[in-house]
């Protein structure tokens, strides 16, 4: 039990669960699951709760029982403490401030991350202003590897997302000469099926890979399928790179996703028995995204964004390549606006880079929420100066297969240029040979007309 | 304003995906025929969403073609309600439970499967290219001599609307027929979730989908082979869900 | 008469000014005005029937009747035709895409500027997404200098603004200490004053001088009176560096402001003869802001952004050292909440900078609007991005005397921050000598002690 | 939490001003306690927007010390319509306008001024701070013998409603003291608006500002001065407005 008072009102939050929630800056997923705060004021009553808290006592009493959910005991048995112990004496409003400071660099994260669980990174962000989100997640640097180096200083990588509704192979490759066109697949090329049977994913995985090795393209391809599909067709030789999943923040909502940590073990044991990726290279790929516990009704109590912070303890757990989250995907009664998205990527964001993750962000909108572009140039400006890992790159932004608005090649330029980042390494210099760019990294005129008539004869 | 080239090197590309791709740049940019294009796509997208489902040619269909047709409604009033309240749309409202349980207690065991048709989030996609797939699965059902319960045709729905749906009627086996939200180039997609043993509490884990059927994407036929290969493998494995693979196309090529 | 018809609907629009109208994103003000489009595919159809139309018909016909406002003669009678020659041509759609290209660059757009009015400029602004608004203003670079030099590359200056309710000299240099502490006041240091009588005003005048001259802060000051008042203190010999005043975009909301360009010469010769300025320097401070017509019932059917396009034509007559735009300051019937203030903010800046003055932002919201902190961190990254040359610095970011929050000192600091941007040369230089900052820029933990012993001192 | 150090350099700086300085920085940004504090005021300052005008307790002692007043209203309905509505704050009521209309026709040139105390965009502030700014004015008016009209008290008002009252009760010379929107330390701040010759159309040119009246701002004292000073110059010069400038500081000094 929780209390605190502001001017005359006493506030009463039962249980942690309670008191995290009625903190966080407001949402609709919250408000419908009925755990947010009534008023303003109570929300800053219980932010002011909040930051008295200790940290020690967030990791002590952990919001889901440890009986009964695997992600909880994942948490707890996974905690580093010797990591945690420099910041375990402060308050969560002392540790805010502790973030921020000058002397609270790069490598002081990176020896912390493995101490913060994750409701002591959610616990934080909902004292921190937009301005802080950004200014701490932008000192966390989280650099993994397969074919490129996604993470480096001065980047900033996309996801080449060439989705067709019937997973029509040569659709798919038109949509990726698209974007590689236009500089973007440096984090992966990454294929949903509209489809989840394996033989079609088997087709897919093939032509990229075939479509990869044809070009020389230093990526990883990925066909996003149930990491149960995964493998199956890595049982029958697929060149699977990357294995994807969906994955959420408590057991139960895991297991309504068709996984469990004993399931995804499996299946990273299986991948990395492939061989594929470098020595020491990461070769895990997940997803997640605030409102899908709560909409698979397995939200345990806890506000949305405290629980997609759990789902980043089951990530770090397969040291994954990618890690991003699908901020607008589901609907506006998870987020409803472009406010409500902004926040959640930056919240989602800062939390999966201080516990140590390779995070990326699918800015998205679906049409029944309100926003549109504006929202998406804002909310990627702002995820580029937190020093985002990656983002998507959609043909013109629309996705004809999930149907949802995210982010188009061109969008991940725009950032590149307003914020003056490069691609991957590795992919940088591909595009350069390949004529796609300058030695400034400007896209050149005739390049189009190159490829393209090199891939109409291919074809 | 950007204009193709004469000699557009995208445009047999271009035939391959309903993606948009090809778009061109200035600077970085996408040019401005091509962003205006875009708005108004999600101008009209957006009012897609707000379309009100209107199924009376759909009924009057099933009922040319003798079947009976049952319609429902969710917990959630209006789109307003819908759009908000996913838990509500999930939710029979009393009558429409009443009506379900009657006709379920009256011919207990008697049907092998049920079809719902719910506007989910696009009515559009349930008015224009649910009856096509229908009647293709009522054509294998009868042929194969499966009973059909009497079509449900449900407003306000979710997927998971067929749980209680499928309890109440006491079907084994139930396929909802759904509006996926709408896209911008694709206003009217239906989603098909198939769910053995329909009950409330049924996790999504525990069904299997078939999404984007429409002419634009999966056709009809094509739908309705994978539904009805779905179909017979979950009644003769008596499950659905990410243990029940579609292994068809496997089949197929084997 | 302008039409379009989008699937089958056929938009009529009667005029340039209700087709400008209503092609504008969506905001409270143009309704509020009935002005606004009445759906999204009115909206659309608006975009493109402007997108469509020839610039140099867009300067030929004067929104506002070239007898009855003396703003539209000015625009009229100062257009620079061999400047505009290069765009004359292009439609307003096509504009767009040429000043996005990568050979449209800073040069091009500097020696463009004098050619481009103000209608030109809004009416390309209203088919610009946020990220457009954001590239194409960042290449525009308008230096200005007094004292210190305002606008250079890889810089953001900061206004110090330290008002009091009532005048308090006392008051106002405390505010003061904490700002130049803070980094703050490269810009100017700009006082509100609550009343607006001229030996108030003559007061606060002499304590800015003598305080800048104590320190040596290469900075200027300004008491932000009525420009009457300005001239009546001018004339009994007041230290006036700069001469403010607030200017709209038609004849009649500037007479409801009490000025007019007869007034505003007069005020600009008269500080010019004081000569504080170095030679060449600039010695004008406006300030803007969308709604400000509206709201004196002056707007002549024009929708705000364009009315505040036109007040930069204003503006630049008087080559001015700084304007900005007080982007969300008169309330929530104007511009609805943190949505509409950051389009608003970037427009404006896009459009100034565009006509060439020396664009900064008050990133602000007042209680009734429906914006919070986290929209002030959001508009001023973009704002950030898109190179504003100079934000407020107001303690706190909570003016005790105009009542609205505008951006704290800490606020410019998380922006020079997070995009890398330094102080202006000479100010920066300052800092450091005074022990505020290091080597890095980074504020010196003793700074507070040494300087305020001092201070209390000098007291 | 950034507690203030023992021998805190800023704590007599702190007294000269309600301006949030002094607050300390975590490398560059303010400290957690500063931002909480901040939020709560915010929280604050927007219940104090939408606060209804009470003025019974206003209506109470002008009716003790004998003084008629007049309730009227704007067009804007509500709070939520007075907000978005700025054009109908400006316009009295159907039946106010009567009502000031027939009182104005009764006394045709009998008054030398009014005076209005308005909610504006705080109603606090008018509830708070008119009256003891309002008691001095009425004393030296009596003391000068001026006539003044009955206190018209105005819901959902913006300043320009003082020109259709001022028009109606056909005075020379209206004063309309009005809740400045709320600040966030400052809930309750009271602006004064002075008209010459008020009439529909006056521009804010032709008026004179007092503002910050309060008791941390501008005290009812000296804002008292200052408001007769402007009022008698208003009324020997026959104006108000940028040409009218308060120099009853500098005639002091002199
Ligand atoms: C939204 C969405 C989700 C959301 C669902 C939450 C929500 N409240 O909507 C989230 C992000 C959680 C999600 C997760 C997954 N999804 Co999904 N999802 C969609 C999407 C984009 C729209 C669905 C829609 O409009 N439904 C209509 C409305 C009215 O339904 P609803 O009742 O509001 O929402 C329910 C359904 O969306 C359902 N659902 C969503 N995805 C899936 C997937 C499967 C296999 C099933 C059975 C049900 C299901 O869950 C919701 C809650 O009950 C579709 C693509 C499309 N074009 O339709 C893909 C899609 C249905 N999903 C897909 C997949 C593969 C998944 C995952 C299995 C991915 C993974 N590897 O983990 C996971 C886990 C799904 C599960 N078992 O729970 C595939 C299915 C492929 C197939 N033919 O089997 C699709 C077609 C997209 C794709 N190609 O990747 N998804
Ligand atoms: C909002 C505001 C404005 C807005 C007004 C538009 C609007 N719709 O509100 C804008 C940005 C246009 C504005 C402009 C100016 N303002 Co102003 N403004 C304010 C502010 C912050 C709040 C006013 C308020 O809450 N009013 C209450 C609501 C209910 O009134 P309203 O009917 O909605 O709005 C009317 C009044 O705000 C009025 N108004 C606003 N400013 C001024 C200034 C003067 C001198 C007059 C007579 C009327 C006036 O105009 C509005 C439309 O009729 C006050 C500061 C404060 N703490 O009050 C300064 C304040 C009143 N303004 C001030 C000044 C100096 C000006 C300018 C003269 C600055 C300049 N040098 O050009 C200009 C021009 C004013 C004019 N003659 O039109 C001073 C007045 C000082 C004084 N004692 O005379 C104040 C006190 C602030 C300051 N110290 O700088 N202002």
């Amino acid at each position: 039990m929780f209390t605190h008072t502001v001017a005359g009102t006493r506030y009463h939050f039962r249980d942690l669960a309670t008191l995290l929630a009625r903190a966080t800056p407001a949402r609709s997923g919250d408000a419908l699951a009925g755990l947010a705060a009534a008023s303003a004021e109570e929300r800053v009553a219980a932010q002011m709760a909040l930051a008295e808290l200790p940290l020690r006592s967030i990791v002590a009493q952990p919001p889901v029982p440890y009986e009964h959910d695997e992600v909880t005991r994942l948490i707890c048995d996974g905690h580093d403490t010797a990591a945690f112990a420099p910041v375990a004496h402060l308050t969560v409003g002392d540790f805010r401030d502790w973030l921020l400071r000058y002397d609270t660099d790069e490598p002081t994260l990176a020896a912390l991350a493995p101490g913060i669980t994750p409701e002591v990174a959610a616990a934080v962000s909902k004292l921190m202003r937009v301005q802080d989100l950004v200014l701490v997640a932008r000192k966390c640097r989280v650099v993994t590897k397969f074919r490129s180096t996604i993470g480096l200083a001065g980047r900033l990588s996309t996801r080449l997302q060439p989705n067709h509704p019937t997973d029509d192979p040569r659709g798919i490759g038109a949509a990726i000469l698209d974007g590689l066109l236009l500089g973007s697949g440096d984090a992966v090329i990454g294929v949903n099926p509209a489809t989840d049977d394996p033989a079609s994913v088997a087709t897919l995985l093939a032509m990229l890979d075939e479509l990869r090795e044809r070009y020389a393209i230093p990526t990883q391809s990925c066909v996003l399928a149930h990491v149960t599909t995964a493998l199956e067709v890595m049982r029958r030789g697929a060149p699977v790179d990357l294995v994807f999943q969906s994955v959420a923040g408590t057991e139960a909502a895991n297991r309504s996703f068709g996984v469990s940590l004993a399931l995804l073990d499996e299946a990273h044991d299986a991948v990395r028995a492939l061989g594929r990726a470098p020595a020491g290279g990461n070769v895990m790929y997940f997803e997640t995204g605030q409102g899908s516990a709560l909409s698979a009704g397995a939200h345990e109590g806890l506000d949305q964004q405290t629980c997609e912070a759990r789902a980043y303890a089951v990530a770090r757990r397969y040291r994954p390549l990618l890690v991003n989250t699908v901020v607008g995907f589901i609907g506006p009664e998870y987020l409803y606006d472009g406010k409500q998205i902004l926040r959640a990527a930056l919240e989602d964001h800062f939390c999966g880079k201080l516990m140590g993750l390779p995070m990326g962000c699918d800015v998205c909108y679906t049409n029944h929420a309100e926003a549109d572009q504006d929202d998406v140039d804002v909310i990627l400006a702002l995820l580029g100066a937190a020093g985002v890992s990656y983002i998507m790159g959609v043909p013109g932004a629309d996705d004809v297969m999930l149907h949802y608005q995210s982010t188009s090649f061109h969008d991940a330029l725009y950032l590149r240029q307003a914020l003056g980042r490069r691609p991957a390494p590795e992919f940088e210099g591909w595009l350069e040979r390949m004529g796609i760019t300058d030695g400034g990294g400007r896209l050149r005129p005739a390049r189009e007309a190159r490829l393209l008539g090199g891939a109409a004869r291919a074809e | 304003m950007a204009l193709p080239e004469p000699s557009d090197p995208w445009a047999p590309l271009r035939a391959l995906t309903p993606a948009r791709i090809g778009l061109g740049a200035a600077g970085v940019s996408q040019p401005t025929g091509a962003q205006l294009a875009f708005q108004l796509a999600h101008a009209r997208a957006r009012d897609a969403v707000h379309h009100a489902f209107g199924p009376s040619s759909l009924l009057h269909a099933l009922g040319s073609a003798g079947r009976p047709a049952v319609v429902v409604a969710s917990e959630a009033a209006d789109r307003a309600t819908y759009l908000r309240r996913p838990d509500l749309g999930r939710r029979l409202s009393p009558e429409s439970r009443a009506r379900l349980d009657a006709l379920g207690h009256a011919a207990r065991d008697r049907w092998d499967a049920a079809f719902v048709i719910a506007d989910g989030l696009s009515a559009l996609a349930a008015e224009r290219h649910a009856l096509p797939l229908l009647e293709r699965m009522l054509a294998r059902a009868d042929t194969a001599g499966w009973r059909i319960a009497p079509i449900v045709v449900a407003h306000q729905a979710r997927v998971a609307l067929g749980d209680e749906i499928g309890a109440a009627l006491g079907v084994p086996l139930i396929a909802v027929l759904i509006g996926e939200r709408p896209g911008l180039s694709s206003p009217d997609s239906l989603g098909v979730y198939l769910t053995w043993e329909p009950r409330p509490g049924r996790s999504d884990s525990e069904r299997n989908c078939i999404s984007n059927v429409r002419p634009d994407g999966l056709s009809a036929d094509a739908a309705g082979a994978r539904l009805w290969y779905l179909m017979r493998e979950a009644r003769r494995r008596q499950l659905t869900g990410v243990a029940l693979k579609d292994e068809s196309a496997i089949a197929r090529l084997e």
